[in-house]
């Protein structure tokens, strides 16, 4: 087959109209960057769960002495109100596993994170004493806990149930209202150029009538007639791809490593390793938004 | 070569058929014209014999195969063994002689070599020689012609088909065009030719298929144009 | 004017090249609702400015006694070392106004914030007096601060200062990363779809060349020949324009009031009052966008 | 009505002028055929009447005004005096016949009740009673070009130009046009005419303005098409 031919209709195809070639590039360009930032933004949120996800215990802070603060509690949680606890928590069908934490271990990992200045010496303002025993339970499926929380309320000797997930609900929050925004937007913006793609085609079509016709009067194969419209699809789809890669990368290094993981560094932020699916993910999708309609509309416009 | 059998072709949305049970056998090496008036369906048989249409009823054979039961991507195979040529030149006007006749060969893969050896050949065939750098836009009517005849002949086909070649000529040229299309068939090619002309059917007293109404007519060796049957 | 034959024109120009007229739609929406989007990042970025940035106040704490965090703290700040540091704040350039807060102050607040029973009674844990007393300063501008850092820093019965600023800086990376977002993509698409409009206009004034040509010669002006393409390209931006506010409302109901005003109730979120300036952008852009392009090219295929 | 004064208009890009010093006077109510071998100016001439092109050197005057002076906006008032047909007909194919000739009414802003009015009137007056609601491919040749005078004369304007109206027509149909064109000029319009046709010219006898590679070699009351000066 006499590839130059080809090559020489490709380039006079891009050139003829080049406006609207840019314009589907340039739509083509950012819905591939939104949506590759949609599967960085899955695989973020898959990062935060993974770490906050495993570490988000329910803790079931037992009753102090002279804990006025609830009103359920009149002393310290005993051993025989500590075990029922216990019972009802290794019992749930949510629960993974759980940890009894003394009085002396929370003391210790309060000291791990505050100035252990003030915990110390004859002057404290808080003793191990002043710390409530805890039951740290490990659940299952971070978004199932409502059960577990519910049949231990209300339990004697429990004064209280922190659920830590709550503090990290604004990050979730961000996380997927972001991810869904930019797939949706991207979702859009495919629609968009799936239109594009296919009025190029027309008009690439229309501007190669002649060509055409010749082509198929003088026995040229379907192939070799559809061919200059699928490099054009592929060259356009390689453009972008390229494009939204570049965006993409520069989004992981200058907008992530390069500052979101600087000034917020108590969360883990993707790498490069990361970036695979969504570099697959754009990586095909760029080709089959413009190979799909040229296939389909060069069936049409060029019949044998 | 080319054998009709019944053949009805009738296009959608329209009242009586374009080809009504057509039969008509067409040997190797024939010369035909196909005569009459205005829409009597001349240029709709010659577009079945290229399957650029398919027949409604019945069956056209071109080299011993019937067409319409081709796979479609061996379409293209078939019209490689049919040149064709129209009253309208269908040249590409921003290629030169050259490489319009070039171009036939190119987009059906054949190599360099056969082109650069075919191409002039073929070019000096027509009486074109030495034309080949010219643009379509700067030779005469008849030349372009020309140069269309050589396009369908380059690949050298079994069949030529002719749909009102001299149609946009003058008489003096159209003899000219005549004189070529029947070297061509001598040299073994069968052509087939769509025409409106009474004067070049007269002269040249091939066979005469007459078209009525999408109905032979007349069948005729050696015929004229306007013989009263 | 016989407007009838302007809107049959109009309506038959739409229906001739829906598919292209939806790419464009889709574009131009997508771009007027980042821009949109943009203007209502910079407000919510004003916003949280104005709340934070004018509580941005740095706090110097001052010495109290038994404060053996710190190296410099030998007892509680006295009223000399306290007129001493008070001069310096009052003498800075960058200061626009300071307040001092007792310790009584102090606890009261802390009492606002967190579960007053631990602070109250015989046994609190905190008392008024173990609060240290305070120098708050406001800043004329906040981002300018290092000058009154390091002149206080050192001087006798200064504990520490804490500089608040820094708790809110991931939410103004996060909003400022964001409205740059936005409107990067947004400048992208905008450039798209000029290009796009341009090709519309060039494909309709090719499908009008016939009547176009016939209007020339009987003598219609210019305007009129020009209208159905004004009005197709107003058109455009209307839908455009409709469904990027559409776009933005839903953002702010659902996106902003309903989710995260919610979980993150202690920032100042926008509201509809807010979003005056966004509907303007848009509302002026869109237009803009499609008759710009529309009066040139219309005066390039269409001379008198 | 018309005045020429030493014009000369030069296509950038080509060699020769298209037009070269030409210098014409037609008075109002004339009728004037503009003769001349292909490429010799004729069509230049008229595109210059209508302001499609400006000249190069010289003055055109239509109406008294030298419009080459006139502001852009003014031009589309200057073509509502001036009635244009061409060879191709030019009407719009998805129109019937009245709609065709009511939308150049339209699109100059006349009232509804005046479309009413013209519209039949005029159709009338071409022959065309009746044939207002067909569409032009259900029409003949002839008959299309009757639409296009109807178009063209349907807002009275004081000025008809045809450039080889009857080009695409047979002898017969010609000759049908030429009356019309005729019975226009007696309305007191003003009727300038380029053709190629001996035949109407010969018949006619009306004054014959004959260009020569864009000059004027002969201004001839009551001339002929061939006649050698
Ligand atoms: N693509 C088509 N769709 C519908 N009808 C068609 C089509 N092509 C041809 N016809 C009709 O079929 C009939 C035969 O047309 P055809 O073109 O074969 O005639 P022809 O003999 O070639 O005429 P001509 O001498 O004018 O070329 C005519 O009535 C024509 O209107
Ligand atoms: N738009 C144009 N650009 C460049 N040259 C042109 C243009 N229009 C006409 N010409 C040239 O000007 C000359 C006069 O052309 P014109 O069309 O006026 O001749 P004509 O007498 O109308 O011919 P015909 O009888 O073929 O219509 C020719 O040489 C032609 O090639
Ligand atoms: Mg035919
Ligand atoms: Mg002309």
């Amino acid at each position: 087959m006499q590839l130059r031919y080809v090559f020489t209709e490709l380039g006079q195809g891009l050139r003829r109209n080049l406006s609207m070639h840019v314009a589907v590039v340039l739509t083509l360009f950012v819905s591939l960057t939104l949506v590759g930032a949609g599967v960085l933004l899955r695989d973020q949120a898959g990062l935060v769960e993974e770490k906050f996800g495993n570490e988000f215990e329910i803790a079931v802070t037992l009753c102090r002495d002279n804990d006025r603060s609830n009103p359920a509690c009149a002393a310290e949680a005993d051993q025989a109100q500590i075990d029922a606890i216990q019972e009802v928590v290794d019992a749930s069908p949510e629960v993974e596993s759980s940890r009894f934490e003394t009085k002396e271990e929370g003391f210790e990992k309060l000291k791990k994170f505050y100035d252990a200045d003030y915990l110390e010496g004859p002057n404290a303002a808080i003793t191990a004493d002043d710390m409530p025993q805890q039951i740290w339970v490990t659940l299952k499926d971070p978004q199932r806990y409502e059960g577990i929380v519910s049949s231990v309320q209300g339990l004697d000797g429990v004064a209280a149930i922190n659920d830590q997930r709550e503090a990290a609900e604004p990050m979730f929050e961000t996380i997927n209202t972001l991810r869904d925004g930019s797939l949706l937007v991207a979702l859009i913006l495919v629609v968009a150029a799936l239109l594009l793609v296919a009025n190029t085609i027309r008009l690439a079509a229309f501007a190669r009538r002649k060509e055409i016709g010749i082509m198929r009067l003088v026995g040229a194969s379907t192939i070799y007639i559809t061919l200059p419209f699928l490099l054009e699809a592929l060259v356009i789809a390689a453009i972008s791809v390229v494009l939204a890669g570049g965006a993409l990368a520069a989004l992981i290094q200058f907008g992530i490593q390069g500052r979101l993981a600087d000034s917020l560094e108590f969360i883990p932020w993707i790498t490069w390793s990361d970036s695979v699916t969504a570099a697959i993910v754009v990586g095909v999708t760029g080709p089959l938004l413009t190979l799909l309609p040229t296939l389909l509309l060069t069936r049409k416009y060029i019949k044998v | 070569m080319i054998r009709f059998e019944k053949v009805t072709k009738s296009y959608p949305g329209t009242g009586s058929p374009a080809l009504d049970q057509v039969s008509v056998d067409i040997e190797k090496g024939e010369f035909v014209f196909l005569v009459g008036t205005s829409g009597s369906g001349k240029s709709t048989a010659l577009r079945l014999v290229l399957r650029e249409a398919r027949p409604t009823t019945g069956r056209v054979y071109v080299a011993g195969k019937e067409i319409n039961r081709l796979a479609s991507w061996k379409v293209p195979r078939l019209r490689r063994q049919i040149g064709t040529v129209f009253q309208d030149f269908r040249l590409l006007q921003n290629k030169t002689v050259s490489e319009n006749v070039a171009f036939a060969l190119q987009v059906i893969g054949r190599s360099r070599t056969d082109i650069r050896n075919l191409v002039p050949e073929t070019l000096e065939m027509v009486g074109l020689d030495g034309k080949g750098d010219r643009m379509p836009d700067e030779l005469s009517g008849g030349e372009q012609q020309r140069v269309a005849i050589a396009r369908a002949f380059v690949n050298r086909p079994m069949i030529l088909i002719a749909d009102e070649p001299t149609g946009n000529l003058d008489p003096t040229t159209s003899v000219g065009i005549m004189k070529l299309l029947d070297r061509i068939n001598r040299t073994g090619t069968t052509v087939v030719m769509a025409t409106h002309d009474h004067g070049i059917v007269d002269q040249m007293r091939k066979r005469v298929v007459e078209l009525d109404h999408g109905r032979v007519v007349r069948d005729q060796a050696q015929g004229v144009y306007g013989f009263q049957h």
